[in-house]
């Protein structure tokens, strides 16, 4: 489509004040980890599986630090000295503490040069398998090649894993590009990740490794059978974000939902934990070459989506801005947006245009990922399908990228396996139907799109010179997001904030930050070279 | 124009003793079904189809539509006339009963008949994070056009969010002197409210607190019926706004005081 | 939607063209009258109801004319001497010739000046009772006003005509303007009009004079229920077209469907036999202030839609030149298009849409009647809900008049009420969330848009100049149209074709050409006050 | 990637003996109906649809969606478990059992085997007047990919088009000297095509000439089954192309030659 004249300053002003927010915010909570960040760590070192009160080893190893008021080195500095001066294996390590037959606070004294040399190998090999897979990913997407339109992507939430691989490999044989596997209800406020494959869940599926592992497998087949490279999504955010994400890095996930805020909003978790958390996890998301979703439908959800729609704008300013202090390329970063009005509204289509078109041309090297009708859907699942139609239009005349799929029974149950068919159907037809229409037609000057868009940026650009102001911590205090109001000391997880003493080290940040400029070189050739053709 | 009225006594009349479905001719019981079977999109899955609709009672079944989801999954829409029907004077359904009242006469009705504010406290409990519902009926501003219980200026209201666990919505409203409990259940998947509302009324009966406060549940799988039958005082689903709680709450206090209670 | 470049010299082309056929065709044929023209001034008269065998006395009494070679005088001529010579009134006169009482051939002679006053008087009292009708619709729909955007037509066609009127006053409630009653199968063959309120009829109801009359009651009722004038619309086509149209004409229809060819080529029904009846029909339904629908999406139901764009283009030059030479005025000329493409082909959308504003533009006057997918509709009731809705698209950003609505069970049956609801629910959304849209878009110059106008425009001109060189005739014998090859003299109700004798006359032609230059001039003065608001 | 195995074997398997419909989980028998009761859209009224619902044999029926048509007309959107199940293995369905030859494969058989052209008729029958289906069959450029009849060189197609009467059918039928009659029926409201089919059957059988022609019937709401039960050869609906007909038509002349007939 023909561009909408939007005010460049504006978009210049926004992201100045989102950068100077994210810079603020993280320098604020520079000096803290949390202990999640730190079995993230014990992880990435090898520490899994769980005891017999199915509670993790990583969790069984953070907590006695953390009782013992040890957790301020870090556990990268206990599992060195652990290895390095008794030659224990990380594994062994965290069941030896666990058991109570070890006392971290015991260990024999090491050569500090020694331990740090220890800590960055083991750090750098566990690294080079998160690597291995990136390159794996690449090397499927080559081989198979990709199809150029907006990445089909549906979920599967059964809750139990067997039954959604069912689902998954009948979705990719309909057309679907990503599979994202959605979470049991509560699993964000678990401080701690389930183990081993699942068999129960509501409305979704648990997150474990294993539970990873075998829809990775199952799509890897399924994708080879129909030739294309299936893409695995699942969720960061939550209590356990970099935890997550190191799972997700280490079974080749290829999209997965990390926001800065979400947690925050939507979960009740306390501010500084989520702040701190997203940050590692975005790192090794990076570095994994994975594509993060941000959760800014939420907001129109809980939300009206015609008022709120700055929110969404803000909000993606400072995903951004997050994101690149962890190190991700653009290309990485799915920044969302919704199609959630009122049906009632009149010309909503139209508005709904003009926004999704004001994302891409504002964050047009992002693989935006853009949500469908929820909010108003109803139990008539014929109407539910108009409206997803006109969603999936708005999508193809804007080129999203990675576009989430309507289903006719939002308002009654997760999807059935019909469910999704009927959505690719659509979202397929559509798309068929007008491929040529978005460079077909011109959008006329100082119409209602680009006042609309002219709202939207305008009130973006005085919430986040707002925030900038206040800081992040009063703007949520105030519920300037969503209408909902957090304290900066309250929601779940404060407790699992962390001083950093002195001398604390994570290894993974350096590696990661490296890997990520690696990466980042890479796109950046690439893109080059695609600009060359 | 004066023969406009035949039209009306020619008007095609529903046997409410024998009810039927109707498609487009009274009587002819019309319905339409779609499902998915675990077999191959062939004629065997066809037939297959055809005795799965013929199984739910619908005579000349068509199978308009197969289509396969994956090899041993297939996708049926079909059509039929049930021959089944239903008799429509024998059925009674429990509904609020009372008479909705605008805010300024629930507010008029506390100020004459209670001389105090009354305490409503809400939340969305258990796992379930779904807010938009309880806000709907408790925020300022409403849903729908309908302001909600905070607007209210003889109602003090506390919406406690989602995500809480029935012993801290028991607390929180001994806290708060609540006169009535506002629950809201969203996730309905494997029957997950009835297990937690459930749980609610038990923690309630347990603790000698059932009779304290009104307890009124909603959600969008909710209804009076179902709500009676968990051991609530009522339910309301879909399109029910702050005026109907409020009225009932109203109506319901009313009853306790004159009964004594 | 800003417009398409068209190339207006080709469009004059096109429209010259189709003169010249018209008026060619009418020349051929401008000495003969057919049984039903004559059937139909007899009901102008005033014959009415059956026989013991349900046989129309107008039937009965033309046949018996007929049979003694008697019709070439017309009809008007015997009722007319009847009535002067031995004062019966005309169903009197008929239901004697029809018992065999009085033989026709034996009127007494009656004085020619006092025969003609009298039949121009009875003529002209009959055409006050189609202008009264006339005037109730304009006095309605000035009392209720119209909603401007465009018309929702369904169709109802249970069979019965009470439950019709059930179906119909729901689809009112539901938001239709329009209600058509399907006619039966097979009764565009039946060479007589059946009689009475009827409740039998396969995929349809018989179109009877009854039926019109209580339809037209209900919606009334209906209508003022809703607050809006409800139209009521029905077949002229097939073997008894000016029949049915005063029939329509008596009892306050609106909208007739009404195709100078469709007749021929899709019931096979005698060419010349056709275009006789379709001048008179037309001249009544112009008469009587009712808009016709000429029946372009057959040829798309029946060959590719992509590929035979262009016979519907110029049938639609065709029916008006026809319509024109009727007297019709523009505002009456419901010129017939449809979106039929495949599914399948990619920017189908696209096509369709250039298509769409492409007739827009060249019939600026003509309240365009859009008809909805139906040949690539299949059982699946909701990839069809998706078809609609697009099809919706086009025809609210295209701004056509009549939108025929698509249904979801099109490849299953004649519509369910709740199909009739969906169907509404669709429709209004569309409207509703993208009515500026249109005006908010320009189409790109030279793009696949205009290329596909220009290109269906091409193969217009073509095929009307080509048609203009070989005649009418010759080109439908070739199967030009919908690759349907029809023989002049073959085809059902050739008989009924009747050579005029001298001093043959039709009193009502003229009364027909004045009342509608009258209703061209109120038209012109309305549109001069529109204009100057 | 070794591990890839385990996936299939953990694959939830399909008891074909029990078969039931599926939704997300295999046999939780889940259906989706709407239809449309004669009744007010009120608690009463998605109390009967429920009620409906449960006559069908299916459980936990949740009413999704209830809107009014009319005043007394209200539209039900529902789910529920049917909890009957069918006996997939039980299922025979009798099909075209013929294997498909290709055009060229087509002609050359009948150029071997009956060294003449074969002469098929065909026509919409009845009131009729779809044509695209009997066209797609027998028109020079077929349909989706499939020439039609009339591209054979080794048969002589004949396409009366339609409205053609069953009488008049049969009279050409014998003008041409048909081996293969072809029918097409699309309208079926009332089963208008099953009155007009076994019309035309009667009629044959009653001038001694149903064993004189190969009959083939067609249309979108024809199969094989329904076919052979009207009295016909075969039947063919939906997604059937003329290299389908003409390789039954092929194979059963044959056979009838072989037999002697
Ligand atoms: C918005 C939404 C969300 C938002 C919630 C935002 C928020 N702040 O609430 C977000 C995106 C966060 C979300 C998350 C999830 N959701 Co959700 N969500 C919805 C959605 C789209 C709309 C719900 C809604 O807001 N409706 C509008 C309100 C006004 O309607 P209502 O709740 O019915 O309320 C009315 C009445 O019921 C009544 N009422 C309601 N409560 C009460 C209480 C009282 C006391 C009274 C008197 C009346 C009353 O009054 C209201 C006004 O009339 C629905 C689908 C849909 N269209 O219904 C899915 C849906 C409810 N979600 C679903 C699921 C599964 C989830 C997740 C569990 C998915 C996951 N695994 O991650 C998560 C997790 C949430 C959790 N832990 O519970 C499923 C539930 C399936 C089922 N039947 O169990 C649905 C149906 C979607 C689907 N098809 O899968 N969701
Ligand atoms: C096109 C069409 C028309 C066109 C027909 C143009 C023409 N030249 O044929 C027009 C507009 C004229 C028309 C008119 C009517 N139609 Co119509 N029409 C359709 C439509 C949209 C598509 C049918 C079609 O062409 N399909 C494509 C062909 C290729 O498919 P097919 O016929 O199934 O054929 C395939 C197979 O079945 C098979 N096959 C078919 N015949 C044969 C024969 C043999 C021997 C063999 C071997 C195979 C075979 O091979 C083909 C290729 O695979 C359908 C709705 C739909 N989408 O199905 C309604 C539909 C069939 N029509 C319908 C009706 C009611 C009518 C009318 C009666 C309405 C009226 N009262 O005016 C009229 C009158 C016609 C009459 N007297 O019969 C109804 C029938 C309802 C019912 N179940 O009874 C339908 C379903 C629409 C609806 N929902 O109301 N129609
Ligand atoms: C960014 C993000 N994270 C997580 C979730 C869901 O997480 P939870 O498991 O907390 O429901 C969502 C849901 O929409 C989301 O947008
Ligand atoms: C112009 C016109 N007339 C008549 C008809 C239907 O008439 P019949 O009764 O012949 O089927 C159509 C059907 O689409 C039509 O387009």
């Amino acid at each position: 489509m023909a561009e909408l004249r939007l005010d460049w300053n504006k978009v210049d002003q926004a992201r100045t004040a989102a950068a100077e927010i994210a810079l603020d915010t993280e320098e604020t909570l520079s000096g803290f980890t949390t202990v999640t960040v730190e079995r993230s760590i014990a992880r990435l070192f090898g520490v899994d599986s769980v005891d017999e009160h199915d509670v993790p080893f990583s969790n069984r190893l953070i907590e006695v630090l953390q009782e013992k008021d040890l957790l301020g080195h870090g556990a990268a500095y206990y599992i060195g000295r652990a290895a390095v001066g008794q030659d224990l294996e990380p594994q062994e390590f965290a069941e030896l503490v666990a058991c109570g037959e070890l006392d971290p606070a015991r260990l024999k004294p090491v050569d500090r040069f020694e331990l740090k040399l220890w800590i960055d190998e083991a750090a750098a090999r566990s690294m080079a398998r998160i690597r291995l897979n990136r390159l794996q990913r690449e090397e499927r997407l080559e081989h198979y090649g990709e199809h150029g339109g907006p990445l089909l992507y549906v979920i599967v939430a059964t809750g139990n894993i067997y039954e959604d691989i069912v689902q998954a490999q009948a979705a990719v044989k309909q057309g679907a590009d990503i599979i994202a596997v959605i979470r049991s209800t509560g699993q964000s406020l678990l401080d701690y990740v389930p183990y081993g494959a699942t068999t129960e869940g509501f409305g979704g599926t648990l997150a474990t490794q294993e539970n990873f592992r075998l829809m990775r497998a199952a799509l890897d087949e399924a994708g080879a059978e129909v030739g294309r490279y299936i893409r695995l999504c699942n969720y960061c955010s939550g209590l356990c974000m970099p935890e997550i994400a190191v799972m997700g890095a280490l079974e080749r996930l290829d999209v997965m939902l990390n926001d800065a805020l979400y947690g925050i909003l939507f979960r009740d978790i306390n501010m500084q934990r989520t702040l701190i958390d997203q940050s590692f996890s975005r790192m090794i998301n990076g570095a994994a070459g994975i594509i993060i979703n941000t959760g800014e439908d939420n907001y129109l959800t809980t939300s009206d989506a015609f008022e709120e729609a700055h929110t969404v704008l803000a909000s993606q300013f400072i995903n951004e801005q997050f994101a690149k202090r962890a190190g991700m390329p653009e290309e990485l970063m799915g920044l969302g947006h919704a199609f959630e009005m009122d049906p009632a509204l009149p010309n909503s289509f139209v508005y709904e245009l003009a926004q999704a078109q004001m994302a891409r041309q504002i964050f047009p090297h992002a693989p935006l990922k853009y949500m469908p009708p929820t909010k108003f859907k109803c139990g008539n699942i014929f109407q539910s399908q108009v409206q997803d139609t006109l969603f999936n239009m708005v999508s193809v005349l804007s080129k999203q990228n990675i576009h989430l799929l309507g289903m006719i029974t939002e308002a009654i149950h997760t999807p059935f396996m019909s469910d999704r068919a009927l959505a690719l159907e659509n979202a397929r037809y559509v798309a068929r139907s007008m491929s040529a229409l978005s460079d077909e037609v011109e959008i006329k000057e100082g119409g209602l799109m680009e006042q609309r868009a002219d709202v939207v940026l305008d009130k973006a650009v005085q919430l986040l010179q707002n925030i900038q102001t206040e800081g992040m911590f009063q703007t949520l205090a105030e519920g300037k997001f969503a209408g909902i109001r957090r304290d900066p000391d309250g929601g779940k997880g404060l407790d699992g904030v962390i001083y950093q003493e002195e001398g604390y080290y994570n290894p993974f940040i350096e590696l990661c930050l490296d890997e990520e400029a690696e990466i980042l070189a890479a796109f950046m050739e690439k893109r080059k070279e695609a600009g060359n053709e | 124009m004066n023969k406009t009225e035949d039209v009306s006594e020619m008007r095609v009349q529903a046997d409410l003793t024998r009810l039927k479905p109707y498609g487009d001719t009274m009587n002819d019981g019309k319905v339409q079904v779609s499902f998915t079977l675990p077999v191959a999109d062939d004629e065997r899955g066809q037939e297959a189809a055809r005795e799965i609709v013929l199984a739910m009672g619908l005579s000349n079944p068509i199978i308009t539509w197969h289509q396969a989801l994956e090899d041993n999954f297939t996708f049926y829409v079909a059509y039929g006339s049930l021959e089944y029907s239903i008799n429509y004077n024998d059925i009674h359904v429990e509904t609020v009963d009372v008479e909705v009242m605008t805010m300024a006469e629930t507010n008029d009705f506390i100020r004459r008949h209670f001389g105090r504010k009354i305490r409503v406290i809400g939340a969305s409990t258990g796992t379930d994070a779904h807010t938009v519902g309880i806000d709907a009926i408790m925020n300022m501003k409403g849903y729908a056009g309908h302001y909600g219980l905070e607007r209210y200026s003889m109602i003090e209201a506390k919406n406690l969010g989602s995500q809480v666990k029935n012993e801290d919505f028991i607390r929180a409203a001994l806290d708060f002197d609540a006169d009535a409990l506002l629950v809201s259940q969203t996730v309905t998947q494997k029957n997950i409210h009835i297990q937690n509302l459930t749980e609610l009324v038990e923690l309630l009966e347990a603790e000698g607190l059932r009779e304290r406060f009104i307890l009124i549940i909603g959600g969008p799988r909710i209804n009076h019926e179902l709500a009676k039958e968990l051991g609530a005082d009522a339910g309301f689903g879909p399109n029910k706004y702050a005026d109907d709680v409020a009225s009932f709450i109203c109506k319901e206090l009313w009853e306790r005081k004159e009964a004594g209670l």
